[in-house]
């Protein structure tokens, strides 16, 4: 039972301000977490989050004049071991392992520094990384190069890593991106139990119904500022919304009011080890939502569309005549765009200014006389910006220093320049947050009743439901249920995505 | 074990081993001299140089750096040692060995410091020191190679384990330089493998910035990788003298590019992160073999350079395409059973 | 304007050295260094290694490198050598100026050939870069090696030397090309989509290739550019030197790195300019030709070239304090 | 004030050492400017920018070692047109581009002398030889090699080269690895010529390595300080040069004469001798090539 010692005041920030060149990433905010509560941490896509807990990690110095205390001894100079001498334990939003190491070290690497060994003990590793991965109730091969594994992979990796750690304080910075609803349930579970031992834990996450369901408290920051806390019990999602946005958003089914013709069929195509016998067409105007759980394939069948795994049987019809890409290049030349589900190691060149990043699927436009004309491309490349509302909208800025969010923006916007006649979107509001996802689906809802055809994978059931026409599930590599979106209800798409019903219709 | 097997087989490790196999039948159908225990250790002891300097650029690999200075620091151990030598004919071992691992230390401290505290890229860092030590040591030494070394060096450098005579007049034995060879690889290995220093350097190398997020003083670890080098750069200066009974400065010039070729031929990434001690031994082995099969296969000398940049070409293309054709036959999707039809 | 010169920071400071250098040269070598004829012999020496260095910049701009991309001049410069020689036959057979050209046009398609090659293991293949020209450099030098047998070719038309020796108004025509380079290579790679692309691929070769732009014919080009240059650079050397042989230029593919890295390139890649690495040439020239004006030991020249390069990119860390990330 | 440039292949290197001494020595006997100045690596590319360089500070005489006859003819005729008077020294260059050529020995005398050499310390006209050399761009050690190759195989048809000539990239080590791989691959292999100073240093390293002192003899070109050791435990047969001080000293003397318009023919260079032109009116040749063995080594100091 959470008492009064777990009710004591773990970590309290007051007037913490970082500014990076340009850039006041967070003004004069204050801020507390007790043990045993799960403080949820909101806001818009660069609202200064994970520049917060990189304070509290020592990995960013604060401006002067902050006061940071732990434990109620105030702490002047926090550095990374410092702060993990002190109980604070980080699951970073990028992870932040070694991805040429083996999973168990990725595990139980940082536990071995604060033990202060000087020599490895493979057989500890091995029993602490295993221990760990039992505790998530996951199982994936210790002996594994990290990376190897997928993004799910390397995030339960990366939450393992934290729980190894007899901390006292938990952040976990937006830790369910790519996590299935099954594998989210069973994180919860655990946060559950170490609240219930007293752990205090910061969650940053931008699904507010995952929110809801499982913080105590929660504090909203926007522009880099502190707006409020509030309990759990006594706020509503629209009330937190408000806060973060200064204005209410509504979520609504968006449906097609101009489907047309089809554009693209894609008949009986299988590739091994890959998705087999699928089978699906897609209109002009209309959403197509993919869902399905994590490893299910979708990312494969929409990459063979694009020309990055082509199939090994099958047909796919454009606009009635057979084609077979095999480049992005050849796709894009047919008119077919894909945005990747991992912005930083396929969407962006990220030490390349916005710009370039924005402009890259369209560079050959410019060219006049062999030349780019570089004015032209700025300004294409700020309009873009606009229209997304990238923040902030300057062109000259590394893509590397936008927020998480921004980032997406940016490669969504780098697709949406090239006008394509089917536009795929491989999660397009991961790491997005409310505001930013509303516009993002409503710029897809636009450009399909402008006439485009739009597949989006998700695997986020509200956004599948809201914005598609249409929603195939997949299930282990094969399409396991297509349905009219209107009507539709997230546990009819779980039941496809979790359950073998094939068998039962096969059999009626 | 089987995982295991499996997991070699899939390594980089086992392609340039395959490539060694090929090398060593191809040169033993032509000339079984090659195969000859003698003619073995001979290869060995001449690349002993060469593979103990690897085990240094190895280091400094992972953590994604690059030394060109690999020639003068090995130009400075070995003149300076030198020249203590012949001026008062000082001749013991062990202590030139510590001296020559203590001057080696010295230049990869100052290499180390440039790039990890001025945060000079590496390859600029190392070629200016390079062009500065070589510079002054070909200005002071002339050139001039050093003669008449104490005699005890010359004799260590002759040294074998379990010699016996041939019959023939020639000895033959373990050179004592595998000896010294091996122990560096092991020290490397354990360094590397064993010791929460050199874990960190490879998380380093893997991804700098969660290093440092988890509390690793980068700069310390990137300083001791040149650190590391330039002591076994040291050690690696006196073993040659102990073979070649003299000192000439000019050496050393262009060594750099073999080293930097056997460790990555080796499977290192430049990148850093990745590499290992028996893929550099290899890379080690298969760059003193093939010279060395070519000469004995009876291969023209005008051939034998076309001949050995064909086989590097060969060896890291083989490597290549079997990795892509592994991503392409990896299964990422475990695909449901097809068709269960009603029963 | 002020994000122009943040962004060319370092080209400023290398413009600025470069200043100080002729300055102190003027005053170490009174009436000698600053004078039209010195200019005009350093004009004669400056093209072909700065040449080579652009070439080199473009390489290492994809983060890759092109350690035989003198290697790759040389044999296109010895084919072409053999096959103007046997054409010119010594006045017998063809006349001069057919018998260049077509000489010019043999160094071209050689040196696409090179090109082609280390393009191919590269773009195709995926082999690293430093890997295939460390390769390829062996190959080629091998190749040379047997087809001269180590001596040098010589016996073409006299005019040929024309393009090495003669001048223009005064101003050579190896000066003269170099401009030419200078300006088609700065088009090229900083203002075309060829260009463009060169930067992308060397920041993150996947999400270029992602955004439908074919990285492996950006790789091709490059490498093929990149020997483009070695071409006309061994055209300049064998024309300078009234000669080809297998090692020519040997110490230029060191002094090439070093060039691009001092004009700013970022090993690892992804950024650089054309011009930055053209003023980090002239300012290894003004060392070097001073340095041989005043009778210093060669060594020296080494020593300060050294010196420069660590100083200068400490200068830019530090005043930039933009953290040369290590790594992409 | 009168300036004599001698410019070696590449400075740095114990040979062209030797040179500079006695071309200073010169210099200070005459009472001249003798600069001794050349590139640190032997590429020909940087030759031809020193002296394009000097040409800018004024030079009255130029002594050149080659890297290639060839490449430098262009700066040659630069240094011609202004007025500079330009000599070869060790290697030659073109006959058009220079006024005098200063040999140390008759090319041919050295390529035939040391087959001899060869024949006489295998102790038979017939078997196996290799020839292990510096760079296979060496113009000078090609010449001889050629020289050497024509000459046996004509006087000695019982001598056959197992292999064309082994690079040793002017290094004793790599001179030692590839003899050590050629003992192994030619097992009666009887003879070995190393040409450049370092490559018979390093065959011989091998032979003794080997303990094949009495079954394989070395003959070639080196420094006898460097090869005492092994001219003593019999590893090295005959080391074969001249004293490359004597050739710096003869380059500063005969360019001083002509400068000052003396008569060269007869004039008797201290420590050296009588200078004599050949018929050609060019090439003077300094002496005979010394051979040393075990026993004389110790008289020589370079
Ligand atoms: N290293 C940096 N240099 C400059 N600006 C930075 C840097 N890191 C973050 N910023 C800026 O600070 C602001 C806050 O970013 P932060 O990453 O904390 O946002 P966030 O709330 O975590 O957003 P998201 O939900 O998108 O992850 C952004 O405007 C971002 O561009
Ligand atoms: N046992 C495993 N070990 C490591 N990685 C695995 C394993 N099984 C599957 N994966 C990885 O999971 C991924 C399969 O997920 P994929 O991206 O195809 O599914 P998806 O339905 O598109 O899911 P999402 O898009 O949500 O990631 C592949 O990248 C594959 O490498
Ligand atoms: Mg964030
Ligand atoms: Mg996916």
């Amino acid at each position: 039972m959470p008492g009064a010692e777990s009710a004591r005041l773990f970590i309290r920030l007051e007037n913490v301000s970082k500014t990076f060149p340009g850039v006041n990433a967070l003004t004069n905010i204050n801020f507390d977490v007790r043990g045993g509560e799960i403080h949820g941490l909101i806001g818009e896509n660069g609202a200064g989050k994970s520049t917060l807990i990189k304070v509290l990690a020592g990995v960013h110095k604060p401006d002067p004049g902050a006061v940071i205390e732990i434990d109620g001894e105030r702490v002047d100079s926090l550095t990374p071991t410092e702060s993990m001498r002190r109980g604070i334990m980080v699951i970073y939003q990028d992870f932040s392992l070694f991805p040429t190491l083996t999973v168990k070290e990725n595990i139980a690497f940082s536990e071995q520094i604060e033990r202060k060994r000087r020599l490895v003990n493979w057989k500890e590793v091995e029993e602490v990384s295993k221990r760990a991965l039992s505790i998530l109730g996951v199982d994936i091969d210790l002996n594994a190069r990290l990376n190897t594994l997928s993004t799910a992979r390397q995030q339960l990796v990366a939450i393992a890593r934290a729980l190894v750690y007899d901390s006292k304080l938990l952040v976990m910075d937006e830790p369910t991106s790519a996590l299935s609803s099954g594998e989210v349930e069973n994180l919860f579970r655990i946060m559950r139990d170490l609240r219930s031992r007293g752990m205090g834990i910061i969650f940053i996450s931008h699904k507010l119904d995952e929110l809801f369901s499982i913080v105590d408290r929660m504090t909203v920051l926007r522009d880099g500022m502190y707006i409020g806390t509030r309990n759990a019990g006594e706020t509503d999602v629209n009330e937190i919304i408000t806060m973060m946005v200064g204005r209410e958003i509504k979520q609504e089914h968006m449906g097609g009011t101009n489907i047309g013709e089809i554009v693209l069929e894609v008949q009986d195509i299988s590739k091994r080890g890959n998705f087999s016998n699928v089978t699906f067409n897609l209109r002009r105007g209309e959403i197509l939502g993919i869902t399905g759980l994590v490893g299910a394939g979708r990312t494969e069948t929409v990459r063979a569309l694009f020309g990055l795994n082509p199939p090994d049987s099958g047909t796919i019809l454009l606009e009635g005549k057979p084609i077979a890409p095999k480049s992005p290049a050849e796709a894009q030349a047919l008119g077919i765009a894909y945005v990747p589900e991992s912005r930083q190691t396929e969407g962006l060149v990220m030490q390349q200014d916005a710009e370039s990043n924005i402009t890259l699927s369209i560079l050959k436009t410019f060219q006049k006389n062999m030349l780019i004309q570089f004015p032209e491309r700025s300004k294409r490349s700020v309009e873009l910006m606009q229209q997304l509302n990238v923040k902030p909208a300057y062109p000259f800025m590394q893509a590397a220093k936008f927020s998480g969010g921004n980032q997406q923006k940016i490669v969504v916007a780098k697709w949406l320049a090239t006008k394509p006649k089917v536009l795929i979107v491989d999660e397009p509001t991961n790491g997005v947050d409310v505001g930013a996802k509303t516009e993002i689906h409503q710029l897809l809802r636009q450009l399909a009743d402008e006439g485009m055809a739009v597949i989006m994978v998700s695997s986020e059931l509200p956004e599948i439901l809201s914005i598609s026409d249409r929603v195939l599930v997949m299930r282990r590599g094969r399409i396991n249920g297509e349905f009219e979106a209107k009507g539709l209800t997230q546990e009819r798409i779980m039941e496809r995505a979790v359950l073998d019903t094939r068998r039962k219709e096969a059999g009626a | 074990m089987n995982g295991k097997l499996k997991r070699f087989v899939a390594s980089k490790e086992a392609s340039v081993f395959l490539i060694l196999i090929v090398v060593a039948v191809a040169a033993t159908l032509m000339n079984p001299t090659f195969l000859s225990f003698a003619n073995l250790m001979d290869v060995l002891k001449s690349n002993s140089v060469l593979g103990i300097c690897s085990m240094g650029m190895l280091v400094i690999i992972l953590t994604g750096g690059i030394d060109a200075s690999v020639c003068g620091q090995l130009a400075l151990v070995t003149v300076l040692t030198g020249q203590l030598m012949l001026g008062t004919g000082f001749d013991n071992l062990v202590v030139l060995y510590i001296l020559g691992i203590l001057i080696g230390g010295c230049t990869g401290l100052g290499n180390g410091l440039m790039v990890s505290r001025l945060g000079l890229p590496p390859i600029i860092a190392t070629l200016g020191t390079n062009s500065i030590v070589m510079g002054f040591i070909k200005y002071y030494t002339n050139g001039e190679w050093l003669n008449n070394l104490p005699a005890r060096i010359g004799n260590f450098g002759l040294y074998k384990f379990f010699a016996y005579s041939d019959g023939s007049g020639s000895t033959i034995g373990v050179p004592v330089q595998l000896l010294l060879y091996a122990v560096m690889l092991v020290l490397t290995w354990f360094m590397l493998r064993r010791t929460m220093l050199g874990r960190s350097i490879m998380a380093m190398g893997g991804n700098p910035v969660s290093a440092q997020r988890i509390g690793l003083n980068t700069k310390n670890l990137t300083t001791f990788a040149y650190l590391f080098a330039g002591c076994m750069y040291g050690f690696a200066g006196i073993t040659y003298t102990g073979i070649m009974k003299c000192v000439d400065p000019n050496a050393f010039l262009g060594f750099e590019m073999d080293v930097i070729g056997a460790v990555v031929l080796g499977g290192a990434l430049m990148t850093g992160g990745s590499g290992s001690v028996l893929g550099t031994f290899l890379g080690v082995l298969l760059f003193a073999f093939i010279s060395n099969a070519l000469t004995l296969a009876h291969i023209s000398t005008y051939w034998q350079k076309i001949i050995v940049g064909g086989i590097i070409l060969l060896a890291v293309s083989f490597d290549m395409i079997k990795l892509h054709r592994e991503e392409r036959l990896q299964t990422k999707v475990d695909i449901e059973p097809k068709e269960v039809s009603g029963e | 304007m002020k994000e122009h010169f943040k962004r060319n920071m370092h080209q400023y400071r290398l413009l600025a050295l470069l200043g100080i250098l002729l300055i102190v040269m003027g005053f170490l070598v009174p009436g000698k260094f600053l004078t039209v004829r010195n200019f005009r012999n350093m004009g004669f020496q400056m093209a072909e290694f700065g040449i080579l260095a652009i070439g080199m910049s473009a390489v290492i701009m994809t983060g890759g490198i092109n350690l035989s991309i003198v290697n790759s001049a040389m044999l296109a410069s010895i084919i072409s050598s053999f096959v103007m020689r046997a054409m010119y036959d010594g006045g017998n057979g063809m006349a001069e100026l057919p018998c260049i050209a077509i000489g010019i046009v043999v160094t071209f398609a050689v040196a696409l050939l090179c090109g082609l090659f280390n393009g191919f293991f590269v773009a195709y293949i995926g082999v690293i870069p430093i890997l295939v020209t460390l390769g390829s450099q062996t190959v080629f030098d091998g190749v040379a090696l047997n087809i001269t047998r180590g001596s040098s070719v010589s016996g073409f038309p006299k005019l040929f030397q024309q393009i090495g020796m003669g001048t223009f108004l005064g101003i050579p025509y190896t000066m003269l090309v170099y401009l030419v380079v200078i300006l088609v290579a700065y088009l090229l790679i900083e203002r075309s989509y060829w260009g463009i692309s060169i930067y992308m691929v060397g920041g993150n070769e996947k999400a270029t290739r992602f955004s439908g732009i074919n990285t492996r014919k950006t790789l091709m080009g490059v490498y093929v550019f990149s020997a483009m240059m070695a071409a006309v650079a061994g055209i300049l050397m064998t024309s300078r030197y009234n000669s080809a042989r297998a090692d020519y230029g040997s110490s230029y593919t060191m002094q090439a790195i070093a060039a691009t890295v001092l004009g700013g390139t970022s090993i690892t890649g992804g950024s650089g300019h054309v011009l930055g690495t053209v003023i980090a040439v002239a300012i290894i020239q003004v060392v070097s030709s001073g340095f041989n004006i005043l009778k210093i030991n060669r060594n020296f020249t080494d020593i300060a070239i050294g010196l420069i390069l660590i100083g200068m990119l400490a200068i830019k860390h530090f005043v930039d304090k933009e953290k040369m990330l290590a790594r992409k | 004030d009168m300036t004599v440039v001698v410019m070696p292949k590449l400075v740095g290197i114990p040979y062209f050492n030797a040179s500079e001494i006695g071309a200073l020595a010169a210099g200070e006997e005459l009472g001249i400017n003798v600069i001794y100045t050349g590139p640190t690596t032997g590429d020909a590319a940087l030759q031809v920018q020193m002296i394009e360089d000097l040409l800018i500070d004024g030079i009255d005489a130029l002594a050149i070692a080659p890297n290639d006859p060839d490449s430098v003819s262009p700066a040659l005729q630069k240094c011609i047109a202004d007025g500079v008077l330009v000599m070869d020294w060790d290697t030659t260059a073109n006959a058009d581009d220079v006024t005098y050529s200063i040999q140390q020995i008759d090319n041919k005398v050295l390529g035939e002398m040391l087959v001899d050499l060869l024949v006489e310390s295998m102790g038979a006209d017939e078997g196996e030889y290799a020839i292990v050399t510096g760079y296979l761009t060496a113009a000078n050690l090609n010449t001889w090699i050629d020289y050497s190759k024509a000459y046996a195989a004509e006087k000695y048809p019982g001598l056959t080269l197992v292999t064309d000539p082994v690079a040793s990239d002017e290094s004793a080590q790599e001179a030692y690895t590839q003899t050590m791989a050629l003992i192994g691959a030619y097992p009666n292999l009887k003879g070995i010529l190393g040409y450049s100073t370092p490559a018979p240093i390093g065959a011989a390293m091998a032979v003794q390595e080997k303990g094949l002192q009495d079954s394989i003899a070395v003959v070639g070109t080196s420094m006898p300080t460097d090869s005492a050791p092994y001219l003593k435990d019999g590893s090295l047969d005959y080391g074969v040069l001249w004293d490359p001080s004597q050739l710096g000293k003869l380059a500063v003397y005969v360019a001083y004469l002509n400068l000052t318009g003396a008569e060269i023919e007869g004039y008797e260079v201290p420590g050296v001798g009588p200078i004599h032109i050949n018929e050609d009116g060019r090439t003077i040749i300094m002496a005979d090539p010394s051979v040393w063995t075990a026993e004389n080594v110790d008289n020589y100091k370079f």
